[in-house]
C-alpha cells in the first residue's frame, strides 16, 4: 500500500496489477561500496564538508555546503524551503554522488560508502517523507529499525513507547493506517531502535501536535546530552534553535549563516528571513 | 434418495480433481505473488520457469530411475526435486544478474521489468525446449492411486465410482506445507520480514541496514522452490509438455490477481477458486440430480454452461466475486 | 532521480534517426539476400504491411495505457471483435440463413439486451436483489426460448458450408468503422462494470473479456462458422491473379523489370500499405491534437495521482471510460483490418501471446505514452518476430557448428525452430537494455 | 536443376509436438526421390522449412511468402492448421502459383475456396471417416456414445459427422462437447462427459494434445472405459501411455489394405523417427505426390504439374507405396500411368481431397493389433 | 457554509470520528486543531467526498451534499489540500496548476481537434494565471521543474496554489503548514486573509502551529478522539484547561538541559 491508500482505498488502475510501483525506491541498493580512508586530524564526530553536488545528472544543488555535528551535541539546519536542506542531508548519507566533498564520520572517511553501509557504519537518518513500512504494523516497523542489531530489543521499545503513548496503543496496527502525526512518531521510532552512533532526523516534529512535539525536542535533547550526536532539519524554528548547539542557515545549497542557535535567535536579519519573525 | 451415491459422484468428478487442480494454481500463484509483491513485478516467465525446473527435475528422475532408486509407493520425482530447485535457483539467479539488475539499478519503470520478463520467457521457452524437446513425457511412478474405483465399488457396493491418485493427494498435501513454511518464513522470521519491508519501502528498508541485493535474491530462491515444486506436482499428475507451462499462466495469474495479486492467502483462496469454478460450473448434474431425485426426469444434462466456456465462466465468476469484494478476495496486508 | 535520465535520453534526433534505421531493415529486406534478409520485397512488403496493423493496434493500447494507466489485457478480444465486422458487414448474404432465423435472432438479442437495462432499471429503483434476479431469470429463459430454435436453425443450413447468419454485402472499408464501433461497445459495457474499481479489476475483467469474446466466436457457429473458419473475404484492393491477366499491368511491370507474378504481389501489397497508412496517419493525427492539448494534460495528471486529479475537479471514471472505449475502439479497426488484409476469419488463431502480450511488448519497446513510439516499437517488433524465424535456426546452426557430431548436435539442430523464440527473446532483451524506457520515451 | 520444395509447418505453437515427425515424413520422401536421380533427369529436391506457428495467420503468411518469393519453393508441403493453411493459400500461394498440398488441414472451408486448382491434402474427408467409425461401432454393438472433440475445424468436423451419421444408424450421441488443446487441466470436460454417459467416449482429438489428457482423467475417475479413436488418436503414443488400461477401445485410420503404412513405418524407424506419430505418413504422401505430378509433367513448374496430382493420385496405373518412389517416377518417365496409393491410402476426389481407405485397429493385451480395412 | 451534523466514521471497530457535529459559518476562516489522530484529516476526507461516512450529514449552503464525489463538490466551489502533498509530480509545476481550472474547452476530446484556436486562447490566458500565482509562491523559478522534484516544502505550495486556480467558495487546508518555512507561511497567512476578504473564500484550516492559527483562525474548533472538544476565539481555545491538557501541553521540560 502506498500512503495514499491507506486513506483513499485501493482506486484506479495506475501502473498496478501487472507491476507494483508501492514502495519503489530511489537509492540504487546495488551500488557497492568504495574504499574507508583515513580522517583529518580534529574532525567532528560527522561532517559532511564543502558538499557539492545534485540528483542525477541535473544541476548542482549544493554548493560548497558544510554541516558538522559533535559528540553530545544538536546541530539544525533551517532554511527556506527548497535551500537544498533534506539534500544536504541525503548528500551525508551518501544517497546521492557528491561532485566535490567528502564526509567523514569518527574518524574515517566514508565518502565512498553505499548508504547501507553507512547504516552499518553507525549512522541513522529519519528522512522526511516515506519515512515508514505503511503494511508491516507499529510494531515490526519498530523490529525493522532494529534489524542490524543482535541483542534484545525490548527495552528499547519500551522506551519509545513510553515515549509515543499514542502509537504504543496502535502497536499492532498497520503503520500506513496512522493518522500523518502518528506517522511522524512512528519513523522517529524507528530510528532509535537502531541505536545509531549518530542520529540524523528531517523534520522530525511537522505534523506533529504541540504536546508531543515538545515531548519529542525533550526527547533529543536528553539522547543528545547521553552522548549521541544529533544533526536536524527543522522548520519549528524558533524550538529548535532554543536546543541547537550549533545552528545552520542553508540558502540555495550553501552555508548562509552558522553559528549556535542562541547567536541566531539573536541575529535579527536570521530572526524575520528564516525562523519567522 | 440416494445420497451416498450422489456423493461420490460429485466428490468424484467435481471436489477431488478441483482441488487437485487448485492446489496446483495455487502454487504458481503463491510465486507470481511472491516476486510481484517484492520485486514489483509480474512474472511472465514464471510458467516457462516452471517447466525448466521440472524438465530438469525429469532428468534427474530418469537417472535415479536408472540407478534403480526410488521412493517406493512414492514417486522418484520427489527426490529428484532438490536437484531441479537448484538448478533453477542457479538459472534465476543468473537471469536476475544478466537481465533484472541492470533495470533495478537503473530504477527503471516497473513496466519495463514485465517486458524484459516476456523476453526472459521467450528465452526460458526455448531453452527447457533445446533441453527436453517438445514431446510429452511422463515421469511419475510409485503407486497412482491411493483409492482406486474398481476397489472402491468392491469395497462400498456403490454404482459410482471414486478415485483418488496419489499425486492429486502429494499436491493437495505438498501445498499446504509449503503455504504453512511460507506463512511462517515471511511473518516471523527475520529474513522474512525484511523482505516484507523491502516490499513496503525500498529506500527505507535500505536505510534500516537491510540488504536490498540479498533480499533480491532469497526471493528469487524461494520463488525457484516454488516454480519448480509446482511445476513437477502438476507434471506428475498430468504430465509434461512445455507447452502446456504457458498456457497454465494465464489461470495462475487469474488466480493471483482474484485473490489480491501480492497476497499469499489471496493467491491460495484464488487458485482454489479458479479451479472450482471451472469444474463446478460446467458440471452437468443430471447425474447427481438422479440419485437425489430419482423420480426426476431432466430433459438436459442441467448444465449451466457447456465446457467450452469453462475458462470465460470462471471469469465471469472472477468478476462477480469482486463486484461483491472490490479489493480482492483477501486485501489485508500485502506480503 | 530517473526522471533527469529521461531528459537527457530523448534527443529530438533520436526518432527520426531510428525510424529512419528501421526503414533501412525494410530496404534490407527487400533487396539483399542472404542469412540475415531475404531479398524479397514481397517478404519485405508482407512484413511491413502486418507491422502497420500491429502498429495500430499499439497505438490503442498505448492510448489506455501509455495516456491513462489502464491496463488492458484483452487487446486479443477487442481485436477479434473487430474481425467480426467483415465478415457481417462485407460478406454476401447467406442464403436461407435470414429466413431460417434471421428475425426471431435479432429478436432474442434485444429481449437480452432488454433484460439486461431492465434488471438495472429494477435494481436503481429498488435496490432489491430478489427482484432483480427474478427479472434476469424471466428474461434469460425468453431469450433461450427465442434463441435456442433460432441458431439450431441457422446452424443448420448447410453446416458444411456455411451454417452462419451471413453478412450485409456492404463495402469492407466501411466494416473497418463498424470493427471499431463493435469493439467500442464491447468497451464500453467492460468499463461501465469495471472502471473505477480498483485496478487489478480491470486487469482479471479485460483478461476475462478478451478470453468470453473469443470463447464465444469459436463457439457460436452461427456467428461466423466458429472454429469451422472463414474464407475468401472481400478485399478493398484488386486480386493478384486479376492483375495478373491484365495485359496493360503484364507491360508495366515489365517496365520495372519485375515478373508479372512478383509484381502483382508488389502491387497489392502496396494498394494495402496505402490504405493502412492513410488509418494510420489519421488516428495518429487525432491522437496527437488531443494529446498535445488541456485533453492531454488532464489525461497524464489522472494518469499521475487519481486521488489528486478527482479532488481537482476531474471525473477520473468517466474519463477513464471514455479513454479506454477510445483505444478499444482503434483496437477494433485494427482487428478488421487484420481481417481484410487475411481474408480469412479463424477464431482459433485468436491467442493471448500473439495479440496481447506481444502488442504490449510493442508498445513498451517502443515506448509508452508516445505515439511515434508505439508505431516504431510495433513495426520493429514486429519485423524480429518475423525474421526470428529465420534467424534463430540459422543462429543455432553457427552456435553448434564447432560441435563434433554426434547426439547432442543432432539434437540440437532439430530443435532449431525453437532458436526462434531465443532469438526473439535475446534480441527483446538487448533493445531493452539499450533503451531501458523504449526507443522514444515520452517526453 | 535443384527443385526446392516447403515444408510449413507449425513448429512453434500448439501443435509443435506434432510438427517435427510431419517434417521428418515429407524430408523422407524428399530424400528417396533424390536418392533415385530419376526425377526430371537427375533433379535433386531439398526441403526449405518454414514456421508457420499454426494459429498466427499473418506469421504463417509471411514464412510462405518467404518461402514462395525468396526461396522459389515449387511447391509446398502445408500448412497445418486450417486458418494458416487458407490465408497463406489465399495471399500467397494462389497469387504466384504455387502448389500447397496439406497432410493435416481438413476444413471444409479449403474445399470450396478458389485455389485455380493449386490446393490438395492428403487428409482424409471427415464425412467418410465418420461414417467409417460409426459402422464400427454398430458393429460392435455400441448404441450410445458420448464425443468429446479437439476444439479447431478438425474436430468440430469429425465430430459433426460421425455424430449424423451415427444417429442415423439409430445410435444416441448423450453429449458432443469440445475440449481444447494444451490446457492445463481436463477435469471439467470429463466431468460433463461422463454426467452425460454412453457405452463407450469418442475421442476426436490428437495423441499427444488434449485427446490423451482426457483419455487419461477418464479412465483415472472411471468415467468410461472403453473408447473410439479417430485417425488424431491412432498411434504408438496412445499404446505408450495407457498399455493395457484401454484394452477393448478401437479405432481406425487411414491406411490401404497391402503393406503401406507398415513399410512406411520400417523407413521411418530407419531414419530414427516415429512414423506412427500424427500425420507423418500423410506428410511423406503430400511430398511424394508433388514429386510423382512433376515427373508426370515432365516440369517443376507447379503451374504445370498441379493438373497432374489428380491423375498421379487415382487410378488407373500400377500402385506405388512408400518406399517404391523410385518405382513410380520410373514408370512416369518412360510416360506409364501410376495410383499413387503411399502410406495413408490416397485417393483424390473432388476438389482434390483424399478419401481414402481406413484399417480398423483394436487395443488388447496392451497392444494395437489391426483388425481389418474398410 | 458547511454543516457537519453527527458524523461518524469508522475503521474497523475504531470510531476515527465519533459523532462530530460543527458549523463552517460563511466568510470565516475557521482553525480545526486536535491531537495527532483526533480524526481531522478523517473529517476532512468524508466532508470532501473522498472517504463515505458511517453515518451522519453534512451540508453545504444547506444542500446535502453527503458521498457526492470530490469531483462534484469541486463543481461546487469546495476545494482541499492534502496533507501528504498529492502533486502530478511527473508534470511540471505549471501543467499543475494549468490543469486544475474545470470547463476547459481544451478537455473536451472532439474540441482539440476542431477550436484549436479557442483552446489557444484559454490556454494563453490560464498561463498568465498560473505566472501570478507562482510569483505570489515564490516559486517562479520552478515554473518547468518536474512537480515531484520539489522540495517537501515547495509541494505544499503548490498544493496551496492550485486552490488558487479557481474560484472556490470554501477550501479546505490540512496542514498546510507542516514542512513550510515559518516566514513564508506568514505570508501564507497574509494570502489566505487577502483571499478571505478581497474574494470572499470560506476557509477551513487544520494546523498544529498555533501562531499561524492565532493570527488566521476565528474561530477555531478543537477536536479529540473523534468528537468536538471545543470551540470559540483562537485566545479562548488557548486558555482552555482541557486544551492545554490534550493538545498544546506546557512546553519542555529539560529547558535545564538546553544550551549546556
Ligand atoms: N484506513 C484506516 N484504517 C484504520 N484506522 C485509520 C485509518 N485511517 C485513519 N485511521 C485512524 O483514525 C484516527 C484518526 O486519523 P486522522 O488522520 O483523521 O487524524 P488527524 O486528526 O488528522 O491526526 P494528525 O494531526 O496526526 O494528522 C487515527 O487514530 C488513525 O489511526
Ligand atoms: N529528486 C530530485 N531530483 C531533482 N531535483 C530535486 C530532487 N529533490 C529535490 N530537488 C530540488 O533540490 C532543491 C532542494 O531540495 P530539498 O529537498 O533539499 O529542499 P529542502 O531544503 O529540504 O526544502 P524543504 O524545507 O521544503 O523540505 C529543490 O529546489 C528541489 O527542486
Ligand atoms: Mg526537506
Ligand atoms: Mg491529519
Amino acid at each position: 500500500m502506498s500512503d495514499q491508500d491507506a486513506v483513499f482505498g485501493k482506486r484506479g488502475n495506475r501502473d498496478l496489477s501487472v507491476v507494483n510501483p508501492n514502495g519503489r525506491g530511489t537509492i540504487d541498493g546495488t551500488r557497492r561500496s568504495g574504499p574507508v580512508r583515513q580522517g583529518h586530524a580534529g574532525d567532528p564526530f560527522l561532517i559532511g564538508e564543502n558538499m557539492t553536488g545534485g540528483y542525477g545528472k541535473g544541476a548542482d544543488i549544493l554548493h560548497d555546503c558544510t554541516i558538522a555535528v559533535e559528540r553530545g551535541q544538536i546541530a539544525v539546519i533551517v532554511g527556506p524551503n527548497g535551500a537544498g536542506k533534506s539534500t544536504a542531508m541525503k548528500a551525508i548519507f551518501g544517497m546521492l554522488n557528491l561532485r566535490k566533498g567528502s564526509v567523514r564520520l569518527d574518524g574515517r572517511d566514508i565518502t565512498a560508502l553505499n548508504p547501507q553501509d553507512r547504516v552499518k557504519a553507525g549512522m541513522g537518518f529519519v528522512p522526511q517523507v516515506n519515512n515508514i513500512f505503511p503494511s508491516m504494523t507499529v510494531e515490526e516497523n519498530l523490529e525493522m529499525g532494529a534489524f542490524i542489531r543482535k541483542d534484545d530489543i525490548r527495552r528499547t521499545m519500551e522506551q519509545v513507547y513510553d515515549l509515543f503513548p499514542a502509537v504504543a496503543a496502535k502497536r499492532r496496527q498497520a503503520a500506513g493506517e496512522l493518522s500523518g502525526g502518528q506517522r511522524q512518531q512512528v519513523a522517529v521510532g524507528r530510528a532509535l531502535m537502531t541505536q545509531p552512533s549518530v542520529l540524523m532526523l528531517d523534520e522530525p516534529t511537522a505534523g506533529v501536535s504541540p504536546i508531543v512535539m515538545d515531548e519529542l525536542f525533550d526527547r533529543i535533547i536528553a539522547i543528545a546530552r547521553g552522548g549521541l550526536p544529533v544533526l536536524m532539519v527543522e522548520q519549528n524554528a524558533k524550538q529548535a534553535m532554543m536546543i541547537a548547539d550549533k545552528a545552520y542557515v542553508l540558502v540555495q545549497g550553501a552555508n548562509a549563516h552558522t553559528g549556535t542557535g542562541h547567536e541566531l535567535m539573536q541575529n535579527d536579519e536570521v530572526r524575520r528571513t528564516f525562523l519567522g519573525g | 434418495m440416494d445420497i451416498l451415491n450422489a456423493l461420490v459422484a460429485f466428490l468424484n468428478f467435481v471436489f477431488i480433481p478441483a482441488a487437485a487442480y487448485g492446489a496446483q494454481l495455487a502454487l504458481g500463484a503463491l510465486g507470481v505473488t511472491l516476486i510481484y509483491a517484492i520485486l514489483r513485478f509480474s512474472n511472465f516467465a514464471h510458467g516457462d520457469t516452471m517447466a525448466f525446473g521440472t524438465a530438469i527435475t525429469i532428468l534427474v528422475t530418469w537417472g535415479l530411475q536408472s540407478l534403480g532408486i526410488s521412493l517406493g509407493p512414492l514417486p522418484t520425482a520427489l527426490l529428484a526435486l532438490p536437484f531441479g530447485i537448484a538448478a533453477t535457483a542457479l538459472l534465476v539467479l543468473g537471469t536476475d544478474r544478466a537481465v533484472y539488475r541492470f533495470y533495478r539499478a537503473q530504477k527503471a519503470a516497473p513496466i519495463i521489468f514485465v517486458m524484459a520478463s516476456v523476453g526472459v520467457m521467450f528465452v526460458m521457452n526455448g531453452l527447457t525446449r533445446l533441453l527436453i524437446g517438445v514431446d510429452e513425457q511422463r515421469f511419475d511412478d510409485g503407486a497412482r492411486f491411493i483409492i482406486a474405483v474398481r476397489d472402491f465399488r468392491e469395497w462400498s457396493g456403490l454404482v459410482e465410482g471414486l478415485a483418488l491418485r496419489s499425486t492429486q493427494a502429494l499436491t493437495v498435501v505438498v501445498t499446504v506445507i509449503v503455504c504453512a513454511a511460507l506463512f511462517w518464513f515471511l511473518n516471523r522470521t527475520k529474513s522474512g520480514k525484511a523482505m516484507r519491508a523491502y516490499s513496503d519501502n525500498e529506500d527505507l528498508a535500505l536505510l534500516s541496514g537491510i540488504d536490498p541485493e540479498r533480499v533480491v535474491r532469497l526471493t528469487w530462491i524461494i520463488a525457484a522452490g516454488l516454480m519448480t515444486i509446482a511445476g513437477v506436482l502438476y507434471g506428475l499428475d498430468k504430465s509434461f509438455r512445455p507447452f502446456n507451462y504457458f498456457q497454465i499462466l494465464l489461470p495462475i495469474f487469474a488466480a493471483a490477481i482474484v485473490g489480491g495479486l501480492g497476497n499469499p492467502v489471496g493467491a491460495i483462496a484464488g487458485g482454489f477458486l479458479v479451479a472450482f469454478s471451472e469444474v463446478a460450473v460446467t458440471y452437468p448434474w443430471v447425474k447427481v440430480a438422479g440419485y437425489l431425485f430419482p423420480d426426476w426426469q431432466p430433459g438436459g444434462l442441467l448444465q449451466l454452461l457447456g465446457t467450452e466456456y469453462k475458462f470465460a465462466v470462471s471469469f465471469v465468476i472472477l468478476i462477480v466475486v469482486l463486484l461483491f469484494r472490490p479489493t480482492g478476495l483477501f486485501r489485508g496486508k500485502s506480503v | 532521480m530517473s526522471s533527469n535520465r529521461q531528459a537527457a535520453a530523448s534527443s529530438p534526433w533520436r526518432a527520426p534517426v531510428l525510424f529512419a534505421i528501421l526503414a533501412a531493415l525494410f530496404v534490407l529486406e527487400g533487396t539483399v539476400r542472404n542469412g540475415m534478409f531475404s531479398g524479397s520485397w514481397n517478404t519485405s512488403l508482407a512484413i511491413l504491411n502486418m507491422g502497420l496493423i500491429s502498429a495500430i493496434t499499439a497505438l490503442g493500447v498505448n492510448m489506455q495505457w501509455g495516456y491513462a494507466g489502464l491496463f488492458n489485457t484483452g487487446v486479443v478480444g477487442f481485436l477479434a471483435i473487430g474481425g467480426l465486422a467483415p465478415v457481417l458487414v462485407s460478406l454476401p448474404p447467406v442464403e436461407g440463413a435470414w429466413a431460417a432465423g434471421g428475425p426471431r435472432l435479432i429478436l432474442s438479442l434485444l429481449v437480452g439486451l432488454g433484460t439486461l437495462a431492465l434488471a438495472r432499471i429494477v435494481y436503481g429503483r429498488t435496490r432489491k436483489v430478489w427482484t432483480v434476479a427474478l427479472v434476469l431469470l424471466v428474461g434469460l429463459v425468453a431469450y433461450r426460448w427465442l434463441f435456442d430454435p433460432a441458431v439450431t436453425a441457422i446452424e443448420a443450413n448447410d453446416p458444411a458450408r456455411t451454417g452462419n447468419i451471413g453478412g450485409l454485402g456492404l463495402p469492407i472499408l466501411l466494416s473497418w468503422l463498424v470493427g471499431g464501433a463493435f469493439a467500442a461497445a464491447a468497451a464500453w459495457a467492460v468499463g461501465k462494470v469495471a472502471l473505477g474499481l480498483r485496478s487489478d479489476y480491470l486487469a482479471i475483467a479485460t483478461l476475462g473479456i478478451g478470453e468470453i469474446i473469443v470463447a464465444v466466436m469459436r463457439n457460436e457457429d452461427w456467428l461466423a462458422r466458429g472454429v469451422k473458419n472463414i474464407a475468401a473475404i472481400p478485399r478493398p484492393v484488386p486480386y493478384e491473379t486479376e492483375l495478373q491477366q491484365n495485359p496493360a499491368f503484364a507491360d508495366f511491370a515489365a517496365g520495372w523489370g519485375f515478373g508479372v507474378a512478383e509484381a502483382s504481389g508488389i502491387w497489392v501489397k502496396l494498394c494495402y500499405m496505402s490504405l493502412f497508412l492513410v488509418v494510420l496517419l489519421v488516428i495518429i493525427l487525432l491522437a496527437e491534437l488531443a494529446l498535445k492539448s488541456p485533453w492531454g494534460r488532464m489525461m497524464r495528471a489522472i494518469r499521475d495521482n487519481e486521488t489528486a486529479a478527482e479532488a481537482m475537479g476531474k471525473d477520473v471514471t468517466a474519463r477513464h471510460l471514455q479513454v479506454f472505449v477510445l483505444g478499444s475502439a482503434v483496437i477494433g479497426v485494427a482487428g478488421a483490418m487484420m481481417i481484410t488484409l487475411d481474408g480469412l476469419l479463424a477464431p482459433t488463431s485468436f491467442n493471448p501471446l500473439r495479440y496481447t502480450f506481444l502488442i504490449w511488448v510493442m508498445v513498451i519497446v517502443g515506448g509508452s505514452g508516445n505515439n511515434w513510439g508505439s508505431v516504431l516499437g510495433a513495426v520493429l517488433i514486429w519485423f524480429l518476430w518475423i525474421k526470428a524465424e529465420v534467424w534463430g535456426p540459422n543462429l543455432i546452426g553457427v552456435l553448434v557448428g564447432p560441435l563434433p557430431d554426434g547426439d547432442i548436435k543432432a539434437h540440437l539442430l532439430g530443435s532449431a525452430p525453437h532458436m526462434r523464440f531465443i532469438a526473439m527473446g535475446l534480441v527483446l532483451l538487448m533493445v531493452l537494455r539499450f533503451a531501458p524506457r523504449g526507443l522514444v520515451p515520452e517526453k | 536443376e535443384d527443385v526446392k520444395l516447403g515444408i510449413s509447418l507449425g513448429f512453434t505453437g500448439p501443435l509443435e509436438s506434432m510438427a517435427p515427425g510431419m517434417a521428418s515424413g515429407a524430408e523422407l520422401a524428399m530424400k528417396e526421390v533424390t536418392d533415385s536421380g530419376l526425377l526430371l533427369d537427375g533433379s535433386t529436391v531439398t526441403a526449405v522449412q518454414g514456421d508457420s506457428t499454426c494459429i498466427d495467420a499473418a506469421a504463417a503468411t509471411a514464412t510462405v511468402e518467404r518461402l514462395i518469393t525468396a526461396e522459389g519453393v515449387k511447391g509446398i508441403v502445408g500448412g497445418m492448421c486450417s486458418g494458416e493453411a487458407i490465408a497463406s493459400l489465399q495471399n500467397v500461394a494462389v497469387p504466384n502459383g504455387v502448389v500447397m498440398i496439406s497432410p493435416s488441414a481438413t476444413s471444409p472451408a479449403l474445399s470450396t475456396i478458389e485455389d485455380n486448382g493449386l490446393f490438395f491434402r492428403t487428409s482424409p474427408s471427415d464425412a467418410r471417416q465418420g461414417e467409417v467409425m460409426a459402422e464400427i461401432m454398430m458393429e460392435k454393438g455400441i448404441q450410445n456414445a458420448a464425443i468429446t472433440y479437439t476444439n479447431n475445424d478438425y474436430g468440430k468436423g469429425l465430430a459433426d459427422a460421425f455424430a449424423s451419421s451415427f444417429q442415423e444408424k439409430g445410435g444416441t450421441v448423450t453429449v458432443n462437447a469440445a475440449h481444447d488443446d494444451g490446457k492445463a487441466d481436463y477435469s471439467a470436460e470429463v466431468a460433463a462427459l461422463a454426467a452425460a454417459g454412453g457405452d463407450a467416449l469418442v475421442v476426436v482429438g490428437y495423441v499427444d494434445q488434449g485427446g490423451s489428457g482426457v483419455v487419461r482423467a477418464a479412465l483415472d475417475t472411471g468415467a468410461f472405459d472403453t473408447f473410439v479413436f479417430p485417425d488424431g488418436m491412432v498411434g504408438q503414443a496412445l499404446v505408450d501411455n495407457f498399455g493395457s488400461e484401454i484394452d477393448g477401445s478401437f479405432g481406425q485410420n487411414p491406411a490401404a489394405e497391402g503393406e503401406g503404412r507398415e513399410k512406411f513405418l520400417a523407413m521411418a524407424e530407419e531414419a530414427g523417427f516415429d512414423g506412427t506419430s500424427a500425420y507423418s505418413a500423410e506428410a511423406y504422401d503430400a511430398a511424394a505426390l508433388m514429386m510423382l505430378s512433376m515427373a508426370a509433367a515432365k516440369s517443376s513448374d507447379p503451374n504445370v504439374w498441379k493438373n497432374n496430382v489428380m491423375d498421379v493420385a487415382n487410378e488407373p496405373g500400377e500402385k506405388i507405396l512408400p518406399g517404391e518412389l523410385a518405382k513410380g517416377l520410373e514408370i512416369l518417365n518412360g510416360g506409364g500411368d501410376i495410383d499413387y496409393v503411399g502410406a495413408s491410402s490416397i485417393e483424390m476426389v473432388g476438389a482434390g481431397e483424399s478419401a481414402g481407405v481406413y484399417r480398423e485397429v483394436s487395443f488388447d493385451n496392451g497392444e494395437m493389433t489391426v483388425v481389418g480395412y474398410r | 457554509m458547511i454543516r457537519v451534523e453527527d458524523l461518524h466514521r469508522h475503521f474497523g471497530g475504531f470510531r476515527a470520528v465519533d459523532g462530530a457535529s460543527l458549523t463552517i459559518e460563511t466568510g470565516s476562516i475557521t482553525g480545526l486543531i486536535g491531537p495527532n489522530g483526533a480524526g481531522k484529516s478523517t473529517l476532512f476526507n468524508v466532508i470532501a467526498g473522498v472517504l463515505p461516512p458511517t453515518s451522519g450529514r453534512v451540508f453545504m449552503d444547506g444542500e446535502d451534499i453527503t458521498g457526492l464525489p470530490p469531483h462534484a463538490l469541486f463543481h461546487k466551489g469546495l476545494l482541499r489540500t492534502f496533507q501528504l502533498a498529492h502533486e502530478f509530480s511527473s508534470m511540471t509545476v505549471r501543467e499543475n496548476l494549468m490543469m486544475v481550472p474545470g470547463a476547459q474547452s481544451g478537455e473536451t476530446i472532439w474540441k482539440t481537434w476542431f477550436q484549436r484556436g479557442r483552446i489557444e486562447r484559454e490556454e494563453t490566458a490560464l498561463r498568465r494565471k498560473a505566472d501570478e500565482v507562482l510569483d505570489f509562491l515564490t516559486i517562479r523559478h520552478l515554473t518547468h521543474e518536474k512537480a515531484g522534484n520539489l522540495s517537501g516544502g515547495q509541494k505544499k505550495l503548490l498544493e496551496l496554489g492550485r486552490t488558487m486556480m479557481v474560484d472556490a467558495k470554501v477550501v479546505f487546508l490540512d496542514e498546510v503548514g507542516a514542512g513550510v518555512n515559518r516566514t513564508l507561511l506568514m505570508t501564507i497567512a497574509d494570502a489566505i486573509i487577502r483571499l478571505n476578504k478581497e474574494r470572499g473564500y470560506t476557509f477551513c484550516v487544520i494546523e498544529h502551529d498555533m501562531d499561524f492559527i492565532g493570527k488566521l483562525c476565528d474561530p477555531v474548533i478543537v477536536m479529540a478522539e473523534g468528537k468536538v472538544l471545543a470551540k470559540g476565539s483562537a485566545s479562548d481555545i488557548m486558555q482552555n484547561e482541557a486544551v492545554i491538557e490534550a493538545y498544546l501541553g506546557t512546553g519542555l521540560k529539560n529547558k535545564d538541559m538546553v544550551g549546556a
